[in-house]
């Protein structure tokens, strides 16, 4: 019964432009946008016009020279001959690093502190709360330097641990029965932790180093070296984890028709470790402990341990303080969170006969996870961002190689910092929108 | 030119240190001292017939050379080392050496190490974003050694970490080892090694095309430095001039000669930048020389008369 | 209601719940004060009183969800105490619904239906899920079991509250002002469902305000004040009679518009 | 079988039983409630002693009469018989906590910057506490320009100009209205200012110049722009001509002496009142169903909040100078001020978007009902509401700020933490000190963050009811 | 109502409201379709129909809360078009009250009511306070002035918004389920303010399902189904001999119980 009339066409006029609803969004957008394309190029000239007057040329040529400085924690090789491109590489991973493990300390922190705040016991919760307090109204700057100072302050060196010719000559008199002097050393002051083999210093952790005896080699691609044993491990992981998945399912289905759930924590353990391990074992996997070479005689020589990795202090301390400022907020996060689901959720759960460890996992956490999640992103996007202040503790991220050595060596801060800006760009942007993909597949269903 | 922009403004603003001990650091009542600050000092007297016309503006040294560059100061003096591609490259006049530094190693005594060829394998505390990352790579290199380096941000945390054991070596200009070195509770535990891998000609910097404003910067110095040459002392520049007979003292001095009008100031202007801080010497005494806690020898910067460098063109 | 219902609704002589000289305290709040009731299997109590008196607590009590500090209350024979398998034992043979409904938003109203009867009672999911459509039909809304509580009226959410609770197949229900957050069209739907369940002879106590609900099922009123129980009689008497001077009082009060 | 019960006589209320009261069942509650309870009590205990015994002597045994730290190793050391026993060296605070607060600000002026601090207060409490009356809000208006002579000195006829014009302007933009009405304001703003009028054509002309097929013809560019340059700068030639005949005013103070937590306030609280109007534009921009309008303030907004402050730093001390027009050159601070403005004001965006959403979709059509339009809607309606709304977060994004300014040290600037710091440092009577001017700058911080955030909690608490 | 008062709700042969072969689609749902409908100045009509049917969104139409996509509106004189002056004329001479009132709750009740006739109209300040005093005291609650929407019931709440419609001098007033929040004590007084307008002769565009009101005050019952007019007629046919079968359904159901 819809019929339509056609409205009479009316006569453009100019004052439609703003006057009329249809036009005039239309019209403001577009005279923003000119506006927006003024002065952006408006930007472009002026900076045409600085670089000019300053003889300087844009572009980023100076990524393949020759970097000349060194860098004290690296995660891809590299050395002072590496070009400035590889440095940036190696400062971003090393960011990607800090950044990675503090998420995930700070996760655990923050859980653990939040819960905890919730606790009955009145002196963990005021603990806690101290804690939070602390923590989140302190600038982290200053956290960092708190937390790097000791760590480089207390310990032993690492020429605590050498065997000097005074110890050998020492025991040499003992072995003989002779009489030592009263103030004789016979041992080094300091030792290594973890049978021997990791060694806890002011210059960060020397840890004991995978090696393989029996590689299954590598390919390049360009600068890159890729080995084909981790991508071995990898599949091997990837496959374990794939065949947990089916198990944990077949679980489910025999729980869904019988009620009762099969235990499967042992299988689980099995399929997920025994493989990798076969493998390693298979390409000859070993340790490389740090140690200092020795003489004949046995005297420790050098001034470091050859070998190993090291976990710098530096690193060690930029995590750790990340880790802890972080988790403060994420402890905030996690009781607002647990908070926010009322009281009423899990007295209906415990009305329906659910013990509180399954009420917990059944109703509150998914619950609150909803809640959580999305604050506990941009924390996480925080520190990310905060990494960047490595450069306080001697951390040479990405700001320290890129937007610092090489800006400073190379004079090219335009373009140094425009391709920092664009990479911490990237990596925010990936997260913001797995976040928001995670946020739509969430959403509680309501009317 | 910057001339003109600094008598406009009636004010010289310096580039300066953050903070190093004895070249430029600002004290409990705020005003800077330091061997560098005398330099800044010397020039506002020079340009506005007043040393107090300056000010300081902290730069760090990411931020030193943009700083200069973009005209946000009028010149930097604060130990930059004179290198071929910050001259080039980054647009600058580096206008003239005020102090011949070179990069050392500072070691504990107890490390038993004597020569820096011996640090093989050692951990090095060095200050980032400086040109001694680069030489301590090459001096290794060189030598066929290797090292770890832990980048710094800044002279004190250096020192700190250092004296805590965090690194075998501290590596960084001589005359800021031996800073670091005076002021240490137990300074006979430490030792300066003998190799100095660099040469580090730290020296006031310009924009580079401004040539007069340059010249200016340049000719304060050297008037400090022949000032020197002549004898010529805060205390007694006054009854010399008037009884100096040398024409060089006498253009110094602004009673002969036209030149001041040469560079756009008056002819007193060396004079003036004598007055107000007194010769190289002086300034480099009273600062940083061997009755301050710092106590370095004057060395390479004594006068070219003395077996050093420090050597000024003719004034004329 | 019928002749016919009215004659199921029969109660036995089965003790279903003994509470015996029960004392509760908020802190040094004296709220529930020497509370002595038995409930037979099959009775259908309704507790009223004003706010504040202690109603809730009352109810909440039976199954532990508020512990008492004095007394005795039996439940189907099993004694609550601290023993966490005696409570558990309660629990999962007392069903409670609650003024809010408290649905879990998360799960669709199926998955809210088969939870428990799946993690408590061990039933395959298959078997909880038949039973759970069961009681929606029952309920009369079984076209909504796979969407959202948030997607439901008031009316229908308090209707799956009462379905969720009897997939545990309980033999007391407990009702806590069950439409007292409802618009009136929908407190009618909810009242239905409750006057069936109590013609099929379930042990229900109610705490509601709903004088013709209790008129038309309760087999004995309950009047509590001040933390006491101050009057307890079979409806009709309750209403048209009433003994006590607060519970004219009350009555008064809630009848007079 | 129904058993009838009527209560004759009310029992009176009891106490509870002894095992459930008074302090033993608090600490049984509270503290040993059970095994894992007991051990994490014990854990704790432990905790709290080990921090406290290292810390207390520390700070407490410190030295706070001497004139170096050598003196202080000294004193120490003669205390203690030189056992190694370590203690905090508050003598430098002693002698240089004036610059922890104030930078190198002249002494014999810090009435100023402290009554411009005291004034603050005085400025939000209208803003922050309802029960202030109205006219009050006057006072945080013309706040900006009192704290500027304060901290800048100056004459004070830029001050009242400053008060005096955009109160006019204000006034007149209001009596306008709506869209017309903001537009007038900025116009008569820029006009008001600075070499107005010349400024804004010749900024046309160079955004116009900037297209690569127009020419302007460089003579008509000077002298007719030089020519109404002259001639608008009504602010910039008036306030002299006054002041020459009233010559009132204040000892000027340059920006240079700016340092320590006085830094870290005006840069925080400069930077957080600016980037409340263009947060709350971003924010209606991002709410906007202009898909222009909105993907440009998104795109600003991510852009922002998606690098490091730290490189935002970068750009104000060392790009700035490549985006604008040759020979452009101003104040660090300034720079650093504007760059953290726009930081602040991506994040405030945000939280006005959150007041935005929590207001109901009934107060946009009510007022559309009304007639009102849209800027009348958001001036009176929706903006008065949103921001109330949001103040609990405009707080917490301000602590947050202000905790980062001390980044402004990494490019120069004498903050408190490391800025002043490395100055203090670079004595050489103090150099070797570490860890006094952390603790004390930390304890600073902690307290201006605690209470303003404990601020912010009570509101969002008080807010709360508000609403109900 | 008395008959003296029926008499002068007269209603005049002058066109208030012309709507003309009206579509609107939410996407590509069809939520109104080709209405008709021609209102004269006095009349008032209520229009009812089930949840869904597009009754507020007709109603919401009429003062371009909502664009029509095909057909045309004209409201005293004024056609709606995009053109934003036609939009904000009709406004101005069209009063809405809403289902939630929606005051402004950061002001007072005073403020409220005089907050568009000083910036919509221009009106000063002291006539726009004296003009809200005499639409506060119509509605019975001048002593309210100054408090905030916040400490006034729901019947209040919704008594200012009238009054602030009203202090816009509208010559049209549209109400969009005026009643349907309210608790039932307070519809009432809501209700003889909406009588007592009418009989001063408003022209009145009324949703609501509160017949007795419809019967009362309407001279013209309008019936909406699924987007379109299914039936209109003069109160007392429609309600005792309505003509369509979905009519019949509709009334059957709300005077049903
Ligand atoms: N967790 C608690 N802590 C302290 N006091 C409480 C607590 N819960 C309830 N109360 C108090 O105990 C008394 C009884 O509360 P209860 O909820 O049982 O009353 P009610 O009869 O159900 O009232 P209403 O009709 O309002 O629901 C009230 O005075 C209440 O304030
Ligand atoms: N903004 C919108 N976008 C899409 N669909 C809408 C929107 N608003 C309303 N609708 C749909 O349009 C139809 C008519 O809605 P409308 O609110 O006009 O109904 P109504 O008759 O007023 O109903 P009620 O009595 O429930 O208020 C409904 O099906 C509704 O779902
Ligand atoms: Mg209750
Ligand atoms: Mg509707």
């Amino acid at each position: 019964m819809a019929y339509a009339t056609e409205t009479p066409k009316e006569n453009f006029r100019l004052s439609m432009l703003i006057y009329d609803t249809r036009f005039r969004s239309m019209t403001i957008q577009i005279v923003v946008l000119i506006l927006f394309g003024l002065a952006l190029s408006w930007l472009v000239n002026n900076t045409i016009d600085n670089l000019a007057a300053k003889g300087k040329t844009f572009n980023y040529n100076f990524l393949w020279v020759r970097a000349g400085y060194d860098i004290e924690q690296t995660l891809i090789p590299y050395t002072n001959d590496s070009s400035h491109g590889r440095a940036l590489f190696v400062g971003l991973a090393n960011t990607l690093l800090v950044a990675f493990v503090g998420c995930i300390l700070a996760t655990i922190v923050g859980v653990l502190v939040g819960v905890l705040r919730l606790s009955k016991n009145w002196l963990v919760a005021r603990i806690m709360t101290v804690y939070v307090e602390i923590f989140r109204n302190i600038p982290v700057l200053l956290w960092i330097l708190f937390i790097y100072v000791p760590l480089t302050e207390i310990g032993p060196e690492p020429k605590d641990f050498k065997v000097t010719q005074p110890m050998i000559d020492a025991l040499a008199i003992e072995a003989q029965g002779g009489t030592l002097p009263p103030d004789a050393v016979t041992t080094p002051a300091a030792s290594k932790v973890l049978f021997d083999t990791v060694a806890i210093t002011k210059r960060g952790m020397f840890m004991p180093k995978p090696l393989l005896e029996r590689p299954l080699g590598s390919f390049s691609i360009g600068d890159f070296t890729i080995s084909f044993s981790v991508l071995a491990a990898l599949a091997v992981v990837a496959a374990s984890i794939w065949v947990n998945a089916q198990l944990r399912r077949k679980a489910r289905v025999v729980q869904e028709t019988t009620g009762v759930r099969p235990t499967t924590w042992w299988k689980s353990l099995l399929i997920l470790f025994a493989p990798l391990v076969l493998l390693l074992i298979a390409m000859g996997f070993h340790l490389e402990v740090p140690a200092f070479p020795v003489t004949e005689a046995g005297v420790s020589q050098g001034f470091n341990f050859q070998g190993g990795f090291t976990i710098s202090a530096s690193l060690l301390a930029l995590t750790v303080a990340l880790a802890l400022y972080t988790g403060a907020f994420i402890a905030e996060i996690v009781r607002a969170g647990i908070m926010a689901i009322s009281k009423g959720q899990s007295e209906a759960s415990f009305a329906l006969g659910l013990r509180p460890g399954r009420t917990m996992s059944l109703v509150v956490l998914p619950q609150a996870l909803r809640v959580i999640i999305p604050p506990l992103i941009s924390q996480y996007l925080n520190l990310t961002k905060n990494t960047s202040l490595g450069i306080a503790v001697s951390y040479l991220d990405l700001r320290g190689t890129l937007g610092g050595i090489t800006l400073n060596q190379t004079g090219r801060e335009l373009e140094c910092m425009l391709l920092m800006m664009l990479i911490y760009l990237t990596i925010s942007l990936i997260i913001s929108v797995g976040m928001n993909i995670y946020n739509q597949s969430v959403q509680l269903k309501a009317r | 030119g910057t001339l003109d922009d600094v008598k406009a403004r009636g004010e010289l603003i310096c580039g300066s240190n953050t903070g190093l001990t004895g070249f430029g650091a600002p004290g409990a009542d705020g005003t800077w001292t330091g061997f560098d600050v005398d330099l800044c000092k010397a020039l506002a007297a020079a340009v506005l017939g007043d040393a107090s016309k300056v000010k300081f503006v902290p730069t760090t040294g990411e931020t030193r050379f943009t700083a200069l560059a973009s005209g946000e100061v009028d010149v930097l003096i604060r130990n930059s080392t004179w290198t071929f591609s910050r001259d080039t490259e980054l647009a600058l006049d580096f206008v003239a050496v005020n102090y011949y530094d070179g990069q050392g190693f500072m070691v504990k005594k107890d490390l038993g190490v004597t020569s820096a060829k011996e640090l093989n394998g050692a951990t090095v505390c060095i200050q980032t974003g400086t040109t001694t990352e680069l030489n301590l790579a090459d001096f290794f290199k060189a030598n066929n050694m290797t090292y770890t380096a832990v980048n710094v941000a800044d002279d004190s945390e250096g020192q700190r970490q250092y004296l805590a054991g965090a690194c075998d070596t501290y590596t960084t200009d001589a005359s800021g080892l031996a800073a670091s070195r005076a002021t240490m509770a137990d300074a006979e535990n430490h030792i300066i090694l003998p190799e100095i891998i660099s040469k580090e000609p730290l020296g006031p910097v310009v924009r580079h095309g401004d040539n007069q404003w340059g010249d200016i910067v340049r000719w304060t110095y050297f008037a400090l430095l022949i000032a020197e040459e002549k004898g010529i002392t805060k205390a007694n520049f006054e009854e010399i001039a008037a009884s100096t007979t040398d024409p060089e003292v006498k253009r110094l001095a602004g009673l002969e000669g036209d030149m001041g009008a040469k560079i756009g100031l008056d002819n007193e202007f060396a004079k003036r930048a004598v007055l107000a801080v007194g010769n190289y010497g002086e300034v480099f005494d009273a600062n940083i020389g061997e009755s301050t806690p710092i106590g370095l020898a004057r060395g390479l910067n004594a006068l070219w008369t003395q077996g050093g460098l420090q050597y000024a063109a003719p004034f004329r | 209601m019928n002749e016919q219902a009215a004659q199921k609704m029969q109660v036995s002589d089965e003790v279903a719940i003994q509470i015996a000289a029960m004392n509760k305290w908020y802190g040094t709040f004296h709220v529930l004060r020497d509370i002595n009731m038995t409930v037979q299997r099959g009775e259908r109590i309704v507790i009223c009183g004003p706010s504040g008196s202690g109603k809730s607590t009352l109810i909440r009590c039976i199954n532990r969800l508020e512990e008492h500090q004095a007394g005795q209350i039996v439940v189907d024979g099993t004694e609550l105490t601290s023993d966490i398998k005696n409570i558990d034992k309660v629990r999962s043979e007392v069903g409670m619904v609650f003024q809010h409904f408290n649905l879990f938003p998360h799960l669709t109203i199926l998955e809210n239906c088969t939870l428990a009867p799946i993690w408590v009672r061990k039933v395959p999911k298959r078997e909880a899920e038949e039973t759970a459509m069961h009681f929606l039909r029952k309920v009369k809304i079984p076209e909504q079991a796979h969407k959202y509580p948030g997607q439901l009226s008031g009316g229908q959410q308090q209707r799956v509250a009462i379905a969720r609770s009897l997939c545990m197949k309980p033999r007391i229900m407990l009702f806590d002002e069950p439409t007292s957050a409802l618009d009136p069209e929908m407190i009618k739907e909810v009242l239905d469902t409750m006057i069936e369940l109590a013609q099929e002879g379930m042990t229900m106590l109610c705490v509601t305000h709903e004088m013709g609900f209790a008129q038309a099922v309760a087999n004995r009123v309950i009047f509590m004040d001040q933390g006491q129980i101050v009057e307890q009689n079979e409806p009709k008497e309750f209403f048209t009679n009433p003994k006590s001077e607060r519970t004219k009082l009350f009555l008064s009060q809630i009848l007079g518009h | 079988m129904t058993q009838t019960f009527i209560r004759t006589e009310m029992l009176p209320p009891e106490a509870p039983p002894a095992r459930d009261s008074g302090a033993i069942k608090w600490l049984r509650e509270n503290l040993f409630s059970g095994p894992l309870n007991t051990i994490l009590t014990l854990l704790g205990l432990f905790i709290v002693y080990w921090g406290l015994s290292g810390l207390l002597p520390w700070i407490f045994g410190g030295v706070w009469n001497a004139g170096s730290l050598g003196e202080c190793r000294e004193i120490i050391a003669a205390r203690t018989g030189g056992d190694g026993t370590e203690a905090a060296c508050w003598a430098m605070v002693r002698e240089r906590w004036h610059q922890y607060l104030f930078g190198f600000y002249p002494s014999d002026l810090y009435w100023r910057p402290t009554l411009a601090f005291g004034l603050l207060f005085v400025a939000l409490a209208p803003v922050l506490f309802s029960q202030f009356p109205r006219k009050m809000f006057l006072l945080t208006l013309a706040y900006p320009a009192v704290a500027y002579l304060l901290l800048w000195g100056g004459s004070v006829w830029v001050p009242v100009m400053l008060i005096l014009l955009v109160g006019a302007v204000f006034f007149i933009a209001t009596r306008i209205g709506g869209g017309w009405g903001v537009t007038t304001f900025v116009v008569l703003l820029l006009l008001c200012f600075g070499n107005p009028l010349g400024n804004i054509l010749w900024f046309l002309f160079r955004l116009v110049d900037a297209l690569p097929f127009v020419a302007v013809p460089v003579a008509f560019e000077q002298s007719v722009l030089g020519f109404l340059a002259k001639i608008f700068p009504l602010f910039s030639h008036v306030h002299p001509w006054i002041h020459s005949i009233l010559p009132w005013g204040l000892t000027p103070v340059n920006s240079d002496k700016f340092g320590g937590f006085l830094l870290a306030i005006v840069i925080g609280v400069t930077a957080i009142s600016f980037s409340l109007p263009l947060g709350i534009i971003l924010a209606l921009g991002r709410q906007s169903d202009m898909f222009i309008v909105k993907s440009l303030s998104v795109g600003f907004i991510e852009f922002i909040r998606g690098v490091p402050l730290i490189t935002l730093l970068f750009t104000a001390s060392l790009l700035l100078q490549y985006f604008l027009p040759p020979g452009t050159n101003f104040d660090l601070i300034l720079r650093v001020i504007i760059l953290v403005t726009f930081f602040a004001a991506a994040y405030l965006a945000e939280v006005i978007r959150g007041g935005l959403a929590a207001l109901p979709r009934g107060q946009y059509e009510a007022a559309d009902a009304l007639g009102l339009n849209y800027w009348q809607a958001q001036r009176l309606i929706i903006m008065p509401q949103a921001l109330k709304i949001s103040i609990p977060g405009i707080v917490s994004t301000f602590i947050g700020l202000f905790k980062d300014t001390t980044l402004v040290s990494f490019v120069g600037l004498l903050d408190p933490l490391r800025g002043v710091t490395m100055a203090v440092r670079a004595d050489i009577n103090w150099k070797g000190i570490y860890w006094e001017p952390y603790v004390f700058v930390g304890a600073i911080f902690f307290i201006l963050c605690f209470s303003m955030s404990r601020y912010s909690m009570y509101l969002e608490r008080k807010l709360k009811t508000d609403h109900r």
